[in-house]
């Protein structure tokens, strides 16, 4: 079972990912939340395998609490995703430890793809994010 | 030619500062359609495939139909929010007059869905401009407010007064919905960006909220 | 006097120019986004009420799930034109060749969906700013271009060829589809929108089609 936790501040793509990964088989829903305050607490109570990180989001932005996560549980792997591509924010993601970095819109087929890839030590990239890197 | 050498000065100083602005609005609508209108669509991917598949796997009705609505309203609500980020961008849409009663058409629409009436009330408003800035943070205000009435209040009337003397303006929008606790902790975003977005126009701005009476929002701006 | 008074004059001259630029943008970003993506987004919910009678009136899976994926297509087409016309908005992306990249990038994400290969050649291009009028038409007509394909085409592959020399623009996009008949009527509006995105441009375009052989656009443009 992949343990998944999201951090996404809007109401509706949360939701939407949540239920795309609790109708899989091999993964499991272990927190969805809407900001990135204590998010140190919030991954010891959920233990995840895999983060799922929206870039921007009030309070802590996605970059910092990748980089505390990694600080902390090197072995979680946190996959970035942001509506638009913005190169500062994917090398600095990248530097901060996330493993992978989709553009949301991806197809969910492909998400859950990539979630599965992280898992067997790929780093999943959106084609137009790869080229910056 | 110190003369000479001050204007070209000031003239690049005043060429600067408008290609800094033109800068700032190219910025803020694409930050406005980032956050709305780009999430949506987003999220309407993710339904859409999850409703693929329990209607491959011949789900029940009541099992579907909840999905389909979240697509179908946020959809919706996406259209008008853009409509409204498109009107206010439209140079000639300038006036606080005509400002108002896009607000009014746009609770309208909404609420509408929802048979939720509306009691709209406008005093003392007269032709004078508003500028694009504060109406693209008072419509985004606005808008949140309403959502947050079909979202939670489970009202049945909502009610927006606006008044405006000389440069003052005022602003309440209430229900007699359900209420709520205001010393409880949130998870939504949508109050804390209405305090911002009063905050850029160096507003003020008040919550009150009575569990079974309903919820009020009160705002008040010196408008530049 | 006479040299403060032209001064002034000129001044105020490029004070005009600079606000009609700045409300030109405002309006042809609006006209663009209600267009494109708000008559989507009305699709999706009307495609939705469509969705909702069916599984109320519990009809096939083959009957509903033409129309979901209606829904879901549009959404993603959406996405796609909107992070195309930010794009295009953002101020730090005014080079042709980032540009072109995107063009590649757009026509990559919407023809995989359809699995058609995509052959991209970019020729003779450096870092030259294009400006966000050029960006925007050129974008919106490549969008419509690529979208035909997909919709009408059947094609295994699309070709985009794009040259520039100083000034002078060259984009050639086909495919190996099923072509069309150029003398019948068409109900669609696209093929009237390419034409007139590239007379904004003054530039030149032309259609050739040919039935079961494929399609060709090819437009060349002198660029400001
Ligand atoms: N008009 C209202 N009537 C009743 N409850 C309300 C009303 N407005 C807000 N609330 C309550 O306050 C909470 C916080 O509102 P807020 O707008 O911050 O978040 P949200 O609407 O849940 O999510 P988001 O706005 O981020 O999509 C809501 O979840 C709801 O419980
Ligand atoms: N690449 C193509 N391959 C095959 N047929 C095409 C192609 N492009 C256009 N057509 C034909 O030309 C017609 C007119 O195209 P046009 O883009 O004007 O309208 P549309 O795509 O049908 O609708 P709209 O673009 O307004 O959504 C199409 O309906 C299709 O029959
Ligand atoms: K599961
Ligand atoms: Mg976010
Ligand atoms: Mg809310
Ligand atoms: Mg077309």
């Amino acid at each position: 079972m992949i343990r998944v936790a999201i951090f996404e501040d809007n109401a509706l793509i949360n939701e939407g990912i949540r239920l795309m990964v609790e109708s899989q088989a091999d993964m499991l829903m272990a927190g969805a939340f809407r900001d990135a305050r204590g998010v140190l607490n919030k991954i010891r109570k959920t233990k995840p395998d895999v983060v799922l990180m929206d870039i921007n989001m009030p309070d802590v932005n996605g970059i910092e609490a990748v980089t505390e996560i990694k600080r902390e549980f090197p072995e979680i792997l946190v996959m970035m995703q942001t509506i638009f591509e913005d190169d500062d924010k994917v090398f600095a993601a990248i530097c901060g430890g996330a493993s992978g970095y989709m553009l949301k819109g991806t197809s969910p087929e492909k998400m859950l793809e990539a979630i599965r890839e992280m898992t067997r030590g790929g780093s999943p990239m959106s084609p137009n994010i790869a080229r910056k890197v | 030619a110190m003369i000479l050498g001050m204007i070209i000065y000031f003239f690049l100083l005043y060429k600067f500062r408008q290609q800094a602005k033109l800068q700032k609005v190219r910025n803020n609508i694409a930050a406005d359609l980032h956050d709305d209108v780009g999430a949506t669509l987003t999220s309407i991917g993710f339904f859409g495939e999850l409703i693929r598949q329990k209607i491959i796997n011949r789900a029940e009705p009541a099992d579907i139909l909840p999905l389909l609505s979240k697509v179908i309203d946020s959809s919706k609500e996406s259209v008008e929010t853009m409509r409204g980020v498109v009107w206010t961008i439209n140079p000639n849409n300038d006036f606080a007059k005509d400002f108002f009663e896009r607000l009014k058409y746009y609770a309208n629409e909404m609420l509408a869905t929802k048979s939720v009436a509306l009691n709209f009330e406008i005093e003392g408003i007269e032709q004078q401009e508003l500028g694009i800035e504060v109406q693209r943070n008072l419509f985004l205000f606005f808008k949140e407010a309403i959502n947050n009435v079909l979202k939670h209040a489970k009202a049945k009337t909502a009610t927006v007064n606006i008044k405006m003397e000389n440069r003052k303006f005022w602003m309440k929008i209430s229900d007699d919905g359900v209420g709520f606790d205001l010393n409880e902790n949130f998870e939504g975003h949508g109050l804390g960006s209405l305090r911002k977005r009063i905050e850029n126009l160096n507003g003020a701005f008040e919550i009150k909220s009575e569990v079974n009476v309903g919820t009020t929002l009160e705002v008040s701006i010196f408008l530049p």
